[in-house]
């Protein structure tokens, strides 16, 4: 069976921000193959310099809408690292539970609207909400809940601003706190639901496993999205935040205006599946649960399982939210009033985004004015795996009708998460 | 009328019964500031506060109130008929209230008002600790002589309390058994009275009230309009923390049918830039000043003119909201008493 | 709870009463006419000068004046100018279509009072003429009660001219002189062309007798009334309608207070002596 | 009457607007009934090029921008421009403080001249061509674009408030940034969005951009008596004010 597969999806859809797939091959040779990212680079790190470290969440957080408190985290702790600030562990909870309402918006987000819609057969969630009215009621449900749980604690749905170097602008009230337990305890059953659903979709998710290595970052005490050091499915050690410019090695490449990454080999993959493979003995009892009804196994390495892993992780989001809810409760929230004297420095910050982890750098002078600025975004970390991913999977399904080749590379970047509109903002690896 | 000294334990209790029969709003705590806010329980109640952020005018006529409905059925009222209670008004703030009361009744009633006023109980409370800016004392409204349903008076470590309406009376049902007040208990709240009147002049109005008509009347062309509007961000802070500033706009919008949906009057200010907009672009207080102004006569004399009564009761709101520390009506009559120049 | 129910104890000044659209006609490119009745079936009952205020259900209301005398029963006319939202949407309706009038309110005309046995000299402007054509007929309807009738209008261009038909039908009737001009003459236009105060010598009034009505664009107050007075009109002969962004109609909203007067309450029709020292009325 | 045809496109942004269309959650199923999207690359398969309304988000930053933004402009009769960088251009203007090469070699180092990287100075749309509507915000409140969709159903020019933030505060009765003694512009700044920011605790750094008339000359001199500087001021207002005027 031979035939000529041109295959340019000019803006792949359903994902955040512009990317190209370009696959050209006759007779089952392939002459050529590319994921482009022709986004248009916006220059953050340019555009910092020179700004007060209390402007620095404002504006990095416009790095990204879809994970906009995630730059904020990134961006805080370095700030925090630079001018040397330690926040009560009031912070430090409040902080964690703002982050995990945005990992529930996004990974629903992701996995009901984007993703779901290609193993239902349907072109969007617009006719899954004809054919699928459940599905998509839970989504939505999900999907507000952690909308407006990121709203009452970060101050606006998108773009937090309670967040500020050594605390918070305003805390949430307890009666909010007992509500926001309450509402979490009632998405549980809706997260059920989603797994069956999934669960029945599994066997839709390509079977394509290739070996990769996996970056995330990785705490003795719990399943980390907001602490720890580096962990590589490849090294047992750690590397320390403020070393993650040997851990990315990013370079510039022709086919995109977003930096590739590179570790121990050419190429590694962050996001859900890297947290999972770093972490997964870390899962509380019924996140462990839905991952192993799903089927997920530490050491997996098929990319499209990465949205079963956003699930798994949706399930640990609640379970250890309830757990930082009830000992915010138990020990009373207290007013604090967080006053920082700038100073120089320079300090790194990491966290995790829902597509993988992030790192934010910044250099001030003495009063507090950004004098460098550098971001590592997760989408670009695994741009050069995604390129591998398709040199891998082709060769295997080059046979196939040109339209079903389209769609599984599709589904493929999809099952990343990209966010391709952060993702293309460059940094100068050199730093003073 | 019953006037009945009870302790505080007594009036925790009392606060903690009327919270299980109605809504109750009361001054609370918000950060390091104050507020009327729906009480949960007595404790919270904080009647040491200084000034409420916001006047408790908001309580009578809402930032945002829904006036009418409209779908296949045409227009129809939408009135809110649910009792409650403002509990812990300061003097001027009821003042505000009794001004109001009066705008919204005369001429043609507005039963929107009206309404919501008559589910109203207003539980006025002798200011224990002046605010940075409260004047008061100058506008004699430091101490609410009449009105109000019922009046509290921190008398030591016990309250005095008085009602001063079958409303009041009602709501003080609960206190039947407690002992009526001394005329020791009369005689020190007169003294907290005297003390008021001297205490809530954080700034000091060099010319009496009952004159600001006639200076006013004088002042049209004063340098200190233009002079102090220059700094006007034409925010309309000044008019919308102000216990008697009533101006309201009225929006419509639809539900997604298109065919249903609501009337609403939201709070508006003569010092916003379009208020005096007419369409075809032409505006009848184009500039600064003149807004500036406006608020100025609209205050000392034009609503004095209607209603025989100054339309600032002197709790200072104003003088802090701006920004652009121009809103201080003291000063600006006093410059007005110094002359021209 | 929010109860939705009509206004249990007096009437709900704000809740508008149905009124059928009959009638809708462009006058000009900016300008309709349009003819309304109350379902009701009761009259308006307004006085010529007065204003409603008119709701279009999802857009919003308008005040508007009412252009027909209260002589003309069973219907009302307006006379609309598209500047914004309520009045485009009315521009759109059909005829059936039912709306939201609330009023009469204001001040009107003194037509049963002052006027009565005295010269009346009207003076519009542009649209200025829609209120004072409720009072010209009224005048016309009573003709025997008035002195002489003068009217003078001033029109922008010869194609923003409202009621051409009526103008004609009025600089026919013997009992009554019009006078009238354009801003800017096109080739249609024979008659006179410039700004209304041209026009203002040309009639011969008997001071003491006379009655001024003025209604025009805010600028042409101030021109007129120094005219007038130079005619020797006395300051309590001369009426004015004025024209202010307005919410309410009932005098709460604040919007229209001109100094220390409303004018929804006060006026819209005002007498010269009430305003001549109201510094931001002219 | 058909459903006005939408076609939603981006440029250089953080898509967090769209984001907030699809905030809107259940709603979203009743913005279908009013219009009908034929392109919407974030959520949609499909693509269309014959659209009545074009809804624009993002700022323009390169020359094939300019150009498609023309060619997006050309069949629509209505052109919206959605949120701060598509109506002022954005956060993305603080690049425009910066010579562009200057920019491209501080990111890029050695690689800033590769042809794929260029860069123009930031430009919101109606500075390229005609914008019918501007959504303000960053991000939109979709309280506001819901409400704005609706008007348009209904042929009604939606009420866009040109009052400042402060109007907000006091109606939600937050207190004043001020009173800390932190620079808000919201005296200065277009309302509409209900004051979150202040009302969180956080000073308003404009996001909306101007009113018509802002007193920017006041808010100068307010600074010295909150003990603050003109750089202090200055720094703030450009940050989402870089390319309005009078900044500078
Ligand atoms: C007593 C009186 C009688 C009037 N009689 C007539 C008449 O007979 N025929 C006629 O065509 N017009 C008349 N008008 C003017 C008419 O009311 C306005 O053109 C109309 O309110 C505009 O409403 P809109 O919804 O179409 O415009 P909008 O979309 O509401 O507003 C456009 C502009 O007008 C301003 N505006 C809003 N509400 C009002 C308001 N109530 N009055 C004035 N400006 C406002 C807005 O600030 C905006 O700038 C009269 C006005 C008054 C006060
Ligand atoms: S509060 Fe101050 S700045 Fe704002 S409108 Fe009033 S006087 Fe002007
Ligand atoms: S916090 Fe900012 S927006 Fe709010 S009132 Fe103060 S200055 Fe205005
Ligand atoms: S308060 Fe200011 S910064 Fe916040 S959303 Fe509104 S305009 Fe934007």
């Amino acid at each position: 069976m031979s035939q000529t597969v041109d295959i340019h999806v000019h803006h792949i859809t359903r994902v955040e921000g512009h990317g190209n797939i370009v696959l050209r091959a006759s007779d089952g040779r392939i002459e050529k193959l590319e994921w482009q990212v022709p986004e248009a680079p916006r220059f953050f790190e340019a555009m910092v310099r020179g700004r007060s470290f209390e402007d620095i969440q404002t504006i990095v957080s416009r790095i990204c809408g879809i994970c906009s408190v995630t730059h904020s985290f990134a961006a805080i702790k370095a700030i925090e690292d630079a001018m040397g600030i330690e926040v009560s562990e009031q912070t430090d909870r409040l902080r964690m539970l703002l982050h995990y309402s945005e990992q529930l918006e996004s990974h629903s987000l992701h996995v009901g609207y984007l993703v779901a819609p290609d193993l239902l057969g349907q072109k969007s969630v617009v006719p899954l909400v004809q054919s699928h009215p459940d599905v998509v009621k839970t989504v939505i449900k999900l999907h507000r809940t952690g909308n407006q749980w990121m709203e009452a604690l970060g101050g606006r749905m998108t773009h937090p601003v309670t967040i500020k170097p050594g605390g918070f602008a305003s805390l949430p009230t307890e009666e909010y706190l007992r509500g926001l337990k309450k509402t979490i305890e009632g998405i549980v059953p809706d997260l059920k639901t989603l797994a069956e659903v999934v669960l029945s979709l599994a066997p839709k998710l390509p079977a394509f496993d290739r070996d990769t290595e996996y970056i995330a970052l990785v705490d003795p005490t719990h399943y980390s999205f907001y602490h720890g050091g580096i962990g590589s499915t490849d090294t047992m050690d750690l590397t320390p935040v403020p070393q993650f410019e040997s851990v990315v090695n990013e370079y510039v490449s022709a086919q995109s205006t977003a930096k590739w990454c590179k570790w121990h080999r050419d190429a590694f993959a962050v996001g859900a599946l890297a947290r999972f493979n770093l972490n997964a003995e870390l899962l509380l009892p019924l996140a462990a649960a839905t991952a192993k009804k799903l089927g997920l196994k530490k050491g997996c390495c098929n990319p499209y399982m990465n949205n079963v892993a956003q699930v798994v992780e949706c399930v640990q989001i609640t379970e250890h939210s309830i757990q930082i809810i009830d000992e915010l409760l138990t020990k009373g929230l207290q007013p604090e009033l967080p006053k920082v004297q700038p100073r120089e420095g320079e300090g790194a910050g990491a966290v995790e985004a829902p597509r993988g982890i992030l790192f934010h750098r910044y250099a001030f002078d003495k009063k507090g004015n950004c004098v460098k600025a550098n971001c590592c975004i997760p989408t670009n970390q695994n741009h050069a795996n995604i390129q591998k991913d398709f040199e891998a999977l082709v060769p295997q399904i080059i046979d196939r009708p040109q339209e079903e080749i389209r769609l599984l590379l599709e589904m493929l970047v999809r099952a990343y998460d990209p966010c391709i509109s952060c993702s293309t903002h460059y940094l100068n690896v050199e730093f003073v | 009328m019953t006037i009945k000294k009870i302790g505080p334990t007594t009036l925790e209790r009392w606060v903690d019964s009327l919270i299980g029969q109605q809504r109750v709003f009361g001054a609370q705590a918000q950060g390091d500031k104050f507020a009327f806010a729906p009480l949960t329980q007595a404790a919270r109640l904080r009647l040491d506060y200084d000034v409420a952020v916001t006047a408790p005018k908001a309580f009578l006529q809402p930032p945002c109130e829904t006036l009418l409905r409209f779908g296949a059925r045409g227009y129809e009222s939408v009135l809110d008929t649910e009792p409650f209670v403002l509990f812990g008004v300061h003097p001027y703030d009821a003042v505000g209230i009794l001004q109001m009361d009066t705008v919204f009744a005369e001429g043609q009633p507005d039963i929107h008002y009206l309404t919501r006023r008559a589910q109203a109980t207003l539980v006025v409370c002798d200011v224990q600790n002046a605010s940075p800016n409260v004047f008061a004392g100058c506008m004699n409204t430091a101490v609410l002589e009449e009105g109000g349903d019922v009046l509290l008076t921190r008398i030591n470590d016990d309250y005095l309390v008085e009602g001063r309406s079958a409303k009041g009376e009602a709501l003080m049902k609960a206190l039947a058994s407690e002992p009526e007040a001394e005329a020791g208990d009369l005689q020190f709240r007169k003294m907290v009275w005297d003390h008021n009147r001297q205490l809530l002049r954080r700034h000091e109005l060099k010319v009496k009230p009952e004159d600001l008509p006639a200076m006013l009347d004088k002042s049209y062309d004063h340098p200190v309009w233009e002079e102090k509007s220059k700094r006007c961000f034409s925010c309309g802070s000044c008019n919308l923390v102000c216990p008697t500033c009533y101006c309201f706009n009225v929006r419509e919008d639809v539900r997604w049918d298109l065919q249903n949906g609501e009337r609403v009057r939201t709070w508006d200010g003569c010092m916003l830039t379009e208020f005096a907009l007419v369409a075809g672009g032409h505006n009848f207080r184009r500039k600064k000043a003149e807004r500036y102004r406006h608020r100025y006569y609209r205050k000392g004399k034009y609503l004095y003119d209607q209603h025989r009564q100054i339309a600032c009761v002197g709790c200072g709101r104003c003088i802090g909201a701006c920004v652009a520390k121009i809103a201080n009506p003291v000063e600006v009559y006093n410059r007005l008493a110094e002359g021209p120049r | 709870m929010i109860q939705s129910k009509p206004a249990m104890e007096g009437k709900d000044i704000y809740l508008p009463e149905p009124a059928k659209l009959l009638k809708v006609e462009p006058l000009t490119r900016q300008e309709a006419f349009f003819e309304f009745t109350l379902l009701s079936g009761r009259d308006l009952g307004h006085l010529p000068g007065q204003f409603v205020e008119l709701s279009v259900p999802g857009i919003g209301e308008a005040p508007i004046s009412v252009s027909s005398s209260p002589t003309v029963r069973g219907y009302f006319e307006m006379v609309i100018r598209r500047a914004g939202n309520v009045t485009t949407a009315l521009h759109r309706m059909e005829p059936g279509s039912i709306l939201g009038v609330r009023g009469p309110f204001g001040t009107h005309f003194p037509v049963d009072t002052v006027m009565k046995g005295k010269d009346v000299l009207f003076i519009c402007g542009g649209i200025g003429l829609v209120p004072v054509r409720s009072a010209i007929q009224y005048v016309l309807h009573h003709r025997a009660d008035y002195g002489r009738v003068m009217i003078v209008i001033g029109t922008k261009t010869p194609a923003d001219r409202l009621f051409a038909e009526e103008m004609e039908k009025w600089r026919k009737h013997k009992q009554v002189t019009l006078l009238e001009t354009v801003d800017r003459r096109d080739e249609t236009w024979t008659g006179a062309e410039g700004v209304i105060t041209r026009l203002l010598p040309l009639v011969q009034v008997d001071p003491p007798k006379t009655i001024a009505v003025i209604c025009g664009p805010p600028i042409m107050y101030k021109f007129v009334v120094v005219e007038l007075i130079k005619m020797k009109v006395p300051d309590e002969s001369i009426f004015l309608s004025f024209e202010r962004h307005m919410k309410c109609g009932v005098g709460k909203c604040g919007h229209c207070q001109i100094n220390g007067i409303y004018v929804c309450q006060d006026g819209p029709v005002f007498n010269f002596t009430d305003v001549r020292e109201v510094e931001e009325a002219i | 009457m058909d459903k006005p045809r939408v076609a939603i496109f981006d440029f250089a942004c953080c898509e967090g607007c769209q984001l907030q269309i699809v905030n809107l959650e259940e709603e979203l199923l009743d913005v279908l009934t009013l219009i009908q999207p034929v392109e919407w690359r974030e959520a949609l398969s499909d693509q269309s090029d014959t659209y009545d309304i074009a809804i624009v988000e993002g700022s323009i930053t390169r020359p094939e921008d300019e150009e498609k933004l023309r060619e997006i402009r050309a069949p629509a009769a209505i052109l919206i421009a959605l949120g701060a960088c598509a109506t002022m251009g954005g956060i993305n203007k603080l690049k425009n403080n910066f010579a562009m090469d200057e920019v491209r070699a501080e990111v890029y180092g050695k690689d800033g001249s590769m042809p794929h990287l260029n860069t123009l100075p930031t430009r919101a749309l109606d500075e390229v061509v005609k914008v019918d509507l501007k959504i303000h915000g960053c991000p939109i409140n979709n309280r506001e674009f819901a409400y704005i969709l609706r008007c348009l159903a209904l042929g009604k020019t939606p009420a866009i408030p040109n009052y400042p933030v402060c109007v907000e505060c006091k109606m939600r009765g937050t207190v004043c940034r001020y009173e800390y003694n932190e620079i808000c512009l919201g005296p200065v700044t277009r309302a509409g969005c209900n004051a979150p920011c202040p009302s969180a605790g956080f000073w308003c750094f404009g996001c909306r951009g101007y009113v018509d008339d802002p007193n920017v000359q006041a808010a100068r001199e307010v600074m010295e008596h909150y003990g603050k500087t003109m750089d202090d001021l200055k720094s703030r207002l450009l940050l989402f004010g870089s390319g309005q005027e009078p900044t500078s």
